[in-house]
């Protein structure tokens, strides 16, 4: 079994490092949407500072949004997942192998460079540590909330657009106890990160299971 | 329990028992919105606060709580599918999925309408209006879904699927936007307390809110009756083929 | 008497918003009812060509 | 031995988007067997492969003989090949997951494939790909292979190949489930049966 994981893992890893579009695209995107923004405000440095962490967010959900369209679309395109299927490899490490490698690629970068951006967006310095505890649960909500989405929509012509249509809403409460959560850091409150951690440790137990009956449903 | 549903999950079978179900509930769906109107319109008393404006409740209010109900109702229907495998669920719950968006729509339509001669806005980031207003949108997804999809088996799965994942999730929503609200709204301009319901409020209350139900229940019926006619009709032309 | 409508019909000066309130739900449901007993009718008819 | 089956199918049928596509399909495959499934585009033949290997539900009997290897080998339309991979790669991805311990020497020089070791898949034309899919049921060691219109699109020289291929595996003592609608000839095989839906 552990044989079978690693042996998807690496395979799933060298497909995003190899596969450079792949790999690089979210953090693009995720840069090109941070640049947006004071752009768009006028150069008013305090509206900046108001809304650097809102911003971020934003930007975050955004290129995981984006990437999400490629998480199973190849395998189920040409055959591979029905192989995987046929030869009773379980799902659930295939599933759980796609999200890792999904949040390694598209959270985990932007976590990484988050205080940069913060600083970059002209956030306050005690934010810091507070956006990045949060995007470091809000990440893989986001990657997990995706999957059955992304998984649902395998085989529609219009895919992308209506992803996007679907996930949102379901992203909301990971966004809005996101941005909370930083706030209320700097002044001592960790509620917020409980109940993000409470829905993460929910949802990484349902929500590949509920990823796994779809996917097997799409085989049809 | 499983057996009794066995019965009615043909379609044909159900059919029989919905025409007059359905003919029984349109004529009520019928008068009791007339009478409902009459009584809203003209012969409940204005407020005392809020004078003559109350009177949008009782198309708001009926509409809300259906529009709950509705949603309540495809999720229940799709995780009957999902157990039982049994097509008519599915079809029951794909066909009240746009009166479920009129049923929202018109909800906060009528909300904002209220609104503004009340509270002086149409529209406040307030908790129950955000929440109602991603409901909206997970209808519209719903719809997305069941157009995109439309008669493979593949769609189907798709749609209970969503409706399922959508269900688990309003609570979850409508929880964290009441915590966004409480805590980072300055203290909203609705007023708390709310309008002290008498029962001549009432009356036109509940009329409007069982016309609207037996509304729902007669729309829903035409709808799965024109979807298992199309079926047969397409049955029928194959088996016109292949003979 | 003309009045009396009148005055029913302004609802104290809030008549714009309770009408409008009133007219799109209606008539949205009023709609639905009618697309969907048409397409029933255009069915039934099919079916009846089919059955001769 | 020609009595114990590899594979059992009674009173298949399938439904699928509420139509009945097949009914009462029974056949028995025995090792060293061939089973052709003919008939109409549309008429369900890839159904019938896709209810044995239990993508599809189906009401009826399906039993795969314990006694053998129980595992089912299948080529489809799709390939199962990831465009950017090379030949190599893919190759030593599959043989990993099934672990296949013999080396893959002799087949890749059986289907002549050796040059083309080191470049992607999109490169390569339909019937190397095809050959490809081939070369990764080898390394399953099933005794059951279901083979979705294994021939259809290819050269003579290939078919040929695949057909030695397959007359190779029944006389392993193997069985295979084909549809097409071309006929296969299969001249070796004295063991074929024929399945008809409509």
């Amino acid at each position: 079994m552990t044989r079978l994981f690693i042996l998807l893992l690496s395979r799933e890893v060298k497909g995003y490092l190899f596969n450079t579009n792949k790999s690089w695209f979210a953090l693009g995107f995720f840069l090109l949407c941070i640049l947006i923004f004071p752009l768009s405000l006028g150069g008013s440095e305090d509206l900046l500072k108001k809304i650097s962490i809102s911003s971020i967010w934003i930007c975050a959900l955004f290129a995981n949004l984006i990437s999400l369209e490629s998480l199973f679309k190849e395998d189920y395109k040409n055959g591979t997942l029905l192989q995987y299927h046929i030869n009773r490899i379980p799902f659930f490490i295939i599933v759980f192998t796609k999200f890792i490698c999904h949040w390694l690629f598209t959270g985990f970068p932007i976590i990484i460079l988050s205080p940069l951006f913060l600083i970059f967006l002209s956030g306050s310095y005690e934010n810091i540590l507070g956006l990045f505890y949060s995007l470091l649960i809000g990440t893989p909500l986001f990657s997990l909330i995706g999957m059955p989405i992304s998984a649902l929509t395998l085989g529609s012509a219009a895919r992308g657009p209506i992803l996007v249509f679907l996930t949102i809403p379901f992203f909301l409460p990971i966004i809005i106890f996101g941005v909370l959560s930083v706030n209320s850091f700097s002044s001592g409150s960790f509620s917020e990160y409980y109940l993000l951690c409470a829905i993460l440790s929910i949802g990484i137990i349902f929500l590949p299971y509920i990823t796994i009956k779809i996917l097997k449903e799409s085989l049809e | 329990m499983i057996k009794y549903f066995h019965k009615f999950a043909n379609p044909v079978r159900f059919l029989k028992l919905a025409i007059p179900i359905k003919k029984i509930s349109g004529i009520a769906a019928f008068f009791t919105i007339f009478i409902g109107l009459i009584f809203a319109l003209l012969l409940s008393p204005p407020d005392y606060q809020q004078k003559e404006t109350v009177r949008i409740m009782y198309i708001h209010v009926p509409s809300a709580w259906m529009s709950l109900m509705t949603y309540g109702f495809i999720f229940l229907s799709s995780v009957f599918f999902l157990i039982w495998r049994f097509p008519l669920f599915l079809i029951l719950a794909k066909e009240s999925v746009p009166i479920g968006i009129i049923f929202t729509f018109s909800a906060l339509i009528s909300g904002a309408l209220w609104g503004k001669p009340t509270w002086g806005t149409y529209w406040v980031w307030d908790a129950r209006l955000t929440s109602f207003l991603i409901l909206f949108f997970i209808f519209l997804g719903l719809k997305l879904i069941k157009d995109t999809f439309s008669n493979s088996s593949k769609g189907n799965y798709t749609f209970a699927y969503l409706s399922l994942v959508g269900g688990f999730n309003l609570p979850i929503i409508k929880f964290s936007v009441d915590w966004w609200n409480t805590l980072h709204q300055p203290a909203s301009i609705i007023r708390t307390g709310g309008i002290s319901v008498s029962n001549e409020m009432l009356a036109p209350l509940f009329l409007m809110a069982l016309g609207l139900f037996f509304l729902f229940i007669y729309i829903l019926l035409v709808s799965v009756e024109i979807n298992i006619k199309e079926k047969s009709l397409i049955n029928f032309r194959d088996s016109l083929k292949n003979n | 008497m003309i009045q009396n409508i009148l005055d029913f019909i302004s609802m104290d000066g809030n008549g714009f918003y309770i009408w409008i309130s009133y007219f799109i739900p209606l008539t949205l449901f009023f709609s639905l009812v009618l697309v969907r007993k048409i397409k029933l009718n255009k069915i039934l008819k099919k079916i009846k060509k089919n059955e001769l | 031995m020609s009595k114990e089956y590899l594979l059992e199918v009674k009173n298949l049928s399938c439904e699928r988007n509420y139509k009945l596509i097949f009914d009462n399909v029974s056949f028995k495959l025995c090792s060293g067997g061939v089973v052709l499934i003919n008939g109409n585009n549309g008429s369900g033949k890839s159904s019938i492969l896709m209810c044995i290997s239990g993508i599809l539900e189906y009401k009826g009997l399906i039993k795969i003989n314990k006694k053998y290897n129980d595992k089912i080998g299948y080529v489809g339309h799709k390939n199962a090949l990831c465009e950017e991979d090379t030949i190599y790669e893919y190759l030593t991805f599959w043989k990993k997951i099934y672990n296949y311990k013999k080396d893959f020497n002799y087949v890749i020089n059986f289907f002549d494939l050796r040059k083309y070791l080191e470049i992607p898949i999109k490169f390569l034309s339909f019937g190397q790909k095809k050959k490809l899919s081939f070369l990764r049921l080898q390394m399953i060691k099933s005794q059951i292979w279901l083979l979705d219109e294994p021939i259809s699109g290819l050269d003579k020289r290939t078919r040929s190949l695949i057909i030695n291929l397959i007359t190779k595996h029944i006389e392993k003592g193997g069985g295979v489930i084909a549809t097409s609608h071309q006929i296969i000839n299969l001249r070796k095989v004295k063991n074929i049966m024929r399945v008809k839906i409509d």
